[in-house]
């Protein structure tokens, strides 16, 4: 079969899974609609990697696959076409999207089978992938805007799954609201590029982008820039748009584990590094997203040292991971963003899986407190998650152990790196490591605060086997990346395989002044913080249970900040939105009901009495309308003959 | 019309002639129904005027004329008048469309010879050729046809004219029947047209003047024996022509409109005198048209052909009689006139053998002849002509 | 003289001019009329003006076009009045009124 | 124009033709007082009420109706007619034939209607 | 060019001569007669520009038939001479006839101003056809004109069952009452 055959596929076949179980929304037979969406996603996966072998197979440099379906519309010179494109970038963004779904969509099958609505569950996760594949492998803005707002709906389908519950549903109408004002930034950006290149298609712009940058004061560009990033900050839960991220754990936690932590919320770091080279031009920009990043993943870990809620607690973890990421983009590392934004898709998605499991068997319970000693009811569980656990701290050889640290170095040593930003991720990865290890102590470790009504038990295989697929990818995903110098050490020598793989499409922002020693003192620094944190919290939750509370004590009005997550929900209700609606009310009450109002009475006045005139004229006299028409052919007429 | 004094004379003359001879014809042949009636019905008929009665006629016409100008009180008075005058338009420019007799073919000349003495004219006239027929028009059906169809205005104009209810039902009732067969009068003659492929009576009669000539699957056939008259082809459509031209002249059998029993005398039973006189020159014009349109379109009109035909005549009276140059030319045309007056003739005395044999119909019987059986056979008769010309001709092949 | 030359050269435009006439006349039957059949009888009358418009153009252009769309017109127009002409005996049986504005009153 | 003055002429000597018949008896003829009851329409006696009142069956007035419609159909048999031999000649005979063939079931159809719904129905 | 002038303008007069008298004649029944004597000149009008055809169709149709049917139906009605003939309204009548006026006077300005509307003299009648034989027409309508010809064959038809329903409508002329 040949390439574009393969890539209308694998967005046609999640829409036929969508239309099957849409169809038949009604249905209560989980496995069957399980079976037809995980068979979906599953040859999607197989389709990927045939696609991905193709690429390997193809010489360096010219990895591109386009497939052109049709024009989608044409204005004068500008013509935007519904097109596909695959290459390194978003080879591996399918891989992960593909193969982590087919796996969530597996675990779903157990998870969802006490549901109500399992056939409309599957429908749209499927349209999820669908819409996210569209995202991904779209050759220009626009198709990607496409898939953009289309996961954005899927989202609050999702998150809204359970809308008889007020609370699940006023959180996917926030989680969509949000991504309103983070999506018009995108479409603001989309313009001001399209002003800047007269062009959409990636390519073009890729073309175009020496000229317009050495002829062109690059002020459109930054400005275009900050409006993308203004867009990635809604859809990857950044610093200031972020706050729907944790209410978004009302939906389903398979949901979770694949939209708000795998695929969806990573869309803005696949934006920005599919635009990097535009983004290397607004150097601003730049130290923006940098800062930003380095912010949000500061602050979000710090959140969630003080959370009590399993979910909540991962969510600040996505929150602040992806903070990692968008650190790296901002200094100009984005391979390593990549690499991090595979990595933590495996280990995040791990996690949520395994907190999936655990609410399962707690009957629904998220809250830690009442968890504990979870491990001898859930072997298998507890040792992906223990997996996790060590990979997201970055502990060696695991998968987070070598992207974050390859974020981290560039953070410090590349051009647009600074030293502050490094020591912000830094305590951020003391934070993580802290809080995950809280997580397992009080979820695991320890003795059991479980309820007496609840029987916790071991999930089903088709929930426990894609935790075991997770863990060995969490443990084994981060050796397609090791770094040049720990490589150089290591015996084998083990070469950095993707940044090979996407050297070629991207263009990194080089350390100038590479220096093996301080990078493995750097190295170490971090290692140790992780490590010396991740002491601290066993000690306070499994051997000195009364320190938490004295710290708390101790720190007092700042630790209820932070545990209020910096009342920065707050703040937004009672400093923008509150007025908002004040304004708006406002607006109502005066200007649209004294002139607006009165502006369409007028109008709808003067049809309505023209209709009176017009009503006069009709009254049914048949020669009175001869006699209209024959006044027209007189009008006709002379209008014809004065003409000639 | 002509191109000098001398052509459009003889053309108006002719017209007038023709027009005249029609409402001539009226007194003669009410003599002769009037004695044939008589005759059939084993009476004497008029006989006290004249020889055979023949002057009969003559002093009731004078007797119309003088006698008392009446309009009914409530009566329409100038439509009242009109009528019988517009009762004679149709049947006048009718027969004036029908040829009768080939046209005479005038050379140049420049005295007339009358047989002892000859006028000289002094100068040179000719050549001309003039119709023997009113005036010729090309599509002389259709002329006929609505010309004809024009009659039933003079019939509910009388009707209406005479403001009494026993001539409007006879106008009603009169054009009705008219117009309903009409339409298979008019079907009947696409049989005709189907033969033929012409509108122009004097194409027709050409056609009818050779020997029967067909073709049979392809090949050509002919019969010298025989003339190449349309009722060999058509007599169906022949039959139904002639009970629909009864029934438009509005006579016995189809005399609906004057059943006296029911409706006095129909549309003119206000009318006398010279008025009334008028209705009858109209329908004696209607039946002359009648027989005249029958004898052109089935009987050959003025050639008979294997003894009367152009060519046959020319020859007999130039070679024959040894005349030569424009005597030949006129004596022809008479003759042929003669040909076609005898068929007329014919025609009218079956016209009026039928009026005294057949018993009248009932209206609604009329009016079932006329759509449910007239107009089904005329339709089946054009088919039926159509597929035969299909197959004889071949044309599939 | 041209004037009598322009008159006694019966041309297209005579025939033209006749049917303009003519089509005047039906339409002010047509608006001015009550009586429903008299109304019909001034579309008769226009469309009469019409097909000699058709007949002098096709004439003058040697176009039978012309021709074949008349025998179209006359064929829809007796068409036109045989329903014209029930629909008002219809209305007449039942409400003895021919009056077109007494049409105003049957709206459904 | 020209070959039509004969038609002009012929009918314009008829119409004088009759006008004058008729004029001639109204000066020829006697006159004698007219009286009402000499006036009264031939009804039997009866007074009549003049033609605009006189009620007429409308079964004349369908019959009219429907004579137009096949008048009008049998007007188009014409022309076919006179060019169905030359179409044969052209070789497109069964053409010719079955576009009539259609108008004649269409025709046939709408007479056979007409008889069944006892529109021509006298009594 | 007298030949063919006189006639004209005798037909000419008598046909605006009879519009005239249909439109303003305040009885129907002499409208109805008017009109039929502007059918047949006009008739006579199609003779003389050489479409002997239609003419004679529009003798049989418009005069023999049509108008035919007119005045049957005019015998039917009940009808008294209408003392008003025209519609009320001063205002509307007026622009009534002036907008009729004026549509006679531009359209027969526009006919003098277009000159060089056909490319042939004014007394060349006839000139570019060459001998309109009836069969010309013929074989037109049945060449170029056949779908039209079917689709008129089943209005006719339409029209006669219309034709009957209507007067199957209670009141109508053969409802049973």
């Amino acid at each position: 079969m040949n390439e574009q055959l393969l890539l209308g596929l694998l967005v046609v076949l999640p829409f036929l899974g969508f239309l099957f179980n849409g169809i038949r929304f009604t249905s209560k037979n989980y496995k069957l609609a399980g079976t037809v969406a995980s068979t979906a996603s599953g040859l999607c996966f197989l389709i990927s990697l045939t696609l991905v072998a193709k690429l390997i197979g193809m010489p360096e440099g010219e990895r591109v696959i386009t497939s052109h379906f049709f024009d989608w519309f044409l204005a004068g010179d500008f013509s935007v076409s519904a097109s596909f494109l695959l290459d390194p970038i978003n080879a591996v963004m399918i891989l992960v999207i593909t193969g982590v779904g087919t796996l969530i969509h597996i675990f779903s099958i157990g998870y969802i089978s006490h549901d109500e609505r399992p056939s409309k569950y599957f429908a749209y996760l499927n349209l999820f992938l669908m819409n996210m594949l569209i995202l991904v492998l779209g050759d220009n803005l626009l198709v990607m805007f496409v898939g953009w707002e289309g996961v954005g709906l899927c989202s609050y389908l999702l998150i809204g799954f359970w809308f008889s519950d007020p609370e699940k549903a006023a959180a996917g109408m926030k989680a969509f609201i949000t991504n309103r004002i983070g999506d018009a930034g995108f479409l603001l950006g989309i313009f001001m590029l399209f002003l800047s290149f007269g062009t959409v298609t990636f390519s073009e712009i890729a073309t175009r982008l020496p000229e317009t940058a050495e002829m062109m004061w690059t002020g459109p560009i930054t400005l275009a820039c900050l409006f993308l990033f203004i867009g990635a900050t809604g859809k990857s839960a950044q610093i200031p748009l972020y706050v729907w991220l944790p209410d978004a754990m009302a939906g389903p936690t398979p949901v979770s584990a694949l939209i708000h932590a795998a695929t969806m919320v990573t869309a803005g770091v696949y934006m920005i590094v599919r635009m990097s080279d535009v983004f290397v031009l607004a150097p601003l920009v730049m130290n923006v997203i940098a800062i930003i990043g380095a912010l949000t993943a500061l602050g979000a870990a710090t959140i969630g040292m003080t959370q009590w809620d399993i979910k909540k607690i991962l969510a600040y973890s996505t929150v602040s991971q992806l903070g990692y990421m968008f650190l790296a983009v901002g200094v100009g590392a984005f391979i390593p963003a990549m690499f991090h934004l595979m990595t933590h898709a495996f280990f995040k998605a791990l996690m949520f899986l395994g907190s999936g499991s655990v609410i399962h068997a707690m009957a629904d319970e998220q809250d830690v407190r009442k968890m504990g000693g979870l491990k001898k009811y859930m072997p298998i569980t507890h040792f992906t998650f223990l997996l996790g656990w060590l990979a997201i701290i970055g502990a060696p050889p695991l998968a987070g152990f070598f992207s974050k640290d390859e974020i981290l170095w560039y953070s410090f040593a590349s051009p647009a790196g600074h030293w502050s930003l490094w020591v912000a991720g830094v305590i951020a990865a003391g934070c993580t490591a802290f809080y995950m290890t809280r997580l397992m102590c009080l979820t695991f470790w320890g003795e059991s605060r479980v309820p007496k009504e609840v029987h916790p038990h071991e999930s089903p295989v088709s929930m426990t086997f894609p935790l075991i697929v997770l863990g060995v990818l969490s443990v084994v995903g981060g050796w397609i990346g090791i770094p040049h110098v720990l490589g150089a050490i290591i015996p084998g020598h083990p070469p950095n395989v993707l940044e090979h793989w996407l050297e070629p499409v991207v263009r990194m922002l080089k350390p100038e002044h590479a220096s093996a020693a301080v990078e493995f003192a750097l190295m170490g620094i971090s290692l140790s913080v992780a490590g010396i944190s991740a002491y601290f919290a066993y000690d306070f939750y499994l051997v000195h249970k009364d320190r938490p509370t004295m710290v708390t004590k101790k720190l007092g009005g700042l630790y209820s900040l932070v545990s209020d997550k910096y009342r920065i929900d707050e703040f937004y209700f009672g400093r923008i939105i509150n007025p908002l609606i004040d304004l708006s009310k406002g607006l109502w009450l005066y200007i649209d009901i004294n002139f607006i109002d009165k502006m369409t009475y007028l109008a709808s006045d003067m049809v309505k009495g023209s209709g009176q005139f017009l009503r006069s004229l009709q009254n049914g006299n048949l020669q009175q309308y001869a006699l209209y028409i024959s006044l027209g052919v007189v009008v006709t007429i002379t209008y014809i003959l004065m003409g000639s | 019309m002509g191109v000098d004094l001398f052509e459009i004379t003889v053309n108006l003359v002719k017209m007038i002639f023709i027009f005249v001879m029609m409402v001539n014809a009226v007194p003669l042949l009410v003599w002769v129904e009037r004695r044939g009636s008589a005759f059939i019905q084993n009476r004497y008929g008029p006989n006290r005027v004249g020889p055979l009665g023949l002057v009969q006629l003559l002093a009731d016409a004078v007797k119309f004329i003088f006698k008392e100008e009446f309009v009914p009180g409530k009566g329409h008075r100038l439509v009242f008048y009109l009528a019988p005058v517009v009762a004679l338009i149709p049947g006048a420019l009718a027969f004036a469309a029908i040829p009768l007799s080939m046209p005479i073919e005038l050379g140049e000349f420049s005295q007339i010879p009358l047989g002892l003495f000859t006028i000289d004219l002094g100068e040179t006239y000719g050549p001309y050729r003039f119709a023997f027929q009113g005036y010729e028009i090309g599509i002389g059906i259709v002329f006929v046809l609505g010309v004809s169809s024009l009659a039933a205005y003079a019939l509910l104009m009388a009707g209406w004219g005479s403001a009494n209810k026993y001539s409007l039902y006879g106008a009603l009732r009169a054009s009705a029947q008219t117009i309903s067969y009409e339409l298979a009068l008019g079907l009947s003659l696409v049989g005709i047209l189907l033969l033929f492929n012409t509108f122009n009576f004097k194409e027709i009669v050409e056609i009818q003047s050779q020997a029967l000539t067909f073709s049979f699957l392809g090949s050509q056939m002919t019969v010298p024996y025989l003339p190449n008259w349309g009722i060999i082809y058509q007599p169906v459509g022949a039959i139904i022509f002639f009970a629909a031209m009864f029934a438009e002249t509005n006579r016995l059998p189809f005399d609906l409109p004057e059943a006296e029993a029911e409706l006095v005398a129909g549309y003119h039973t206000e009318y006398g005198g010279i008025k009334m006189n008028m209705f009858y020159i109209g329908e004696y014009g209607h039946m002359l048209v009648a027989s005249a349109l029958m004898v052109t379109f089935y009987f050959g009109g003025y050639t008979l052909y294997p003894f009367f035909t152009p060519e046959t005549v020319n020859q007999f009276w130039s070679e024959t009689m040894g005349l030569t140059g424009n005597p030949v030319a006129l004596l022809s045309s008479l003759s042929l006139h003669l040909v076609f007056m005898v068929k007329l003739v014919i025609f009218l005395w079956v016209f009026i053998h039928v009026r005294w044999t057949l018993p009248r119909f009932r209206y609604d019987q009329l009016m079932d002849l006329g759509w449910k059986t007239m107009l089904p056979w005329a339709l089946a008769n054009t088919i039926l002509t159509a597929v035969v010309i299909l197959i004889m001709r071949a044309a599939w092949s | 003289m041209p004037m009598t030359e322009a008159f006694l050269n019966v041309g297209l435009n005579h025939y033209l001019i006749l049917s303009a006439l003519l089509f005047t006349m039906g339409m002010i039957g047509v608006l001015m009329r009550k009586n429903v059949i008299v109304i019909l009888m001034g579309i008769e009358l226009m469309l009469n003006a019409v097909n000699l418009s058709f007949i002098s153009f096709s004439s003058y252009s040697g176009n039978l076009n012309g021709q074949i769309m008349v025998f179209f017109v006359m064929t829809i127009a007796a068409a036109e009045a045989a329903v014209g002409l029930a629909l008002a005996v219809a209305i007449y049986k039942r409400y003895k009124e021919i009056n077109i504005r007494f049409f105003e009153q049957l709206r459904g | 124009m020209t070959e039509l003055i004969p038609v002009f002429a012929l009918t314009g000597f008829v119409i004088l033709f009759g006008l004058a018949l008729v004029f001639a008896t109204s000066l020829l003829g006697p006159k004698t007082k007219q009286s009402k009851v000499k006036q009264l329409a031939y009804e039997c006696g009866l007074e009549g009420e003049g033609a605009d009142s006189t009620k007429v069956p409308v079964k004349f007035y369908l019959t009219a109706i429907l004579f137009i419609l096949f008048d009008i159909e049998i007007i188009f048999m014409y022309p076919w007619a006179l060019a169905y031999k030359d179409f044969i000649a052209t070789g497109r005979g069964l053409f010719i034939f079955s576009s009539m063939a259609v108008f004649l079931a269409i025709f046939i159809f709408g007479l056979f209607w007409e008889i069944r719904s006892k529109a021509l129905e006298w009594e | 060019m007298l030949g063919a002038a006189i006639p004209f303008y005798i037909l000419s007069f008598l046909v605006l001569f009879f519009a005239y008298k249909t439109i303003t004649s305040p009885n129907p029944i002499h409208c109805a007669l008017h009109l039929a004597i502007t059918m047949i000149n006009l008739a006579f009008i199609f003779f003389g520009l050489n479409s002997p055809f239609i003419g004679g169709v529009q003798l049989v149709v418009y005069a023999g038939a049509v108008m035919v049917l007119f005045v049957m139906v005019l015998m039917l009605f009940d009808l008294k001479t209408e003392v008003r003939a025209f519609s009320r309204g001063l205002f509307s009548s007026f622009l009534k006839v002036a907008s009729s006026g004026f549509l006679a006077g531009i359209l027969i300005v526009g006919v003098l101003m277009s000159t060089d509307m056909l490319d042939v003299t004014s007394d060349s009648v006839g000139v570019g056809v060459k001998a309109t034989s009836s069969t010309d027409i013929a074989l037109l309508l049945f060449n170029q004109y056949v779908f039209a010809f079917e689709v008129l064959g089943l209005l006719l038809l339409l029209v006669a069952v219309g034709a009957v329903a209507v007067s199957r409508i209670p009141g109508g002329t053969h409802a049973n009452d």
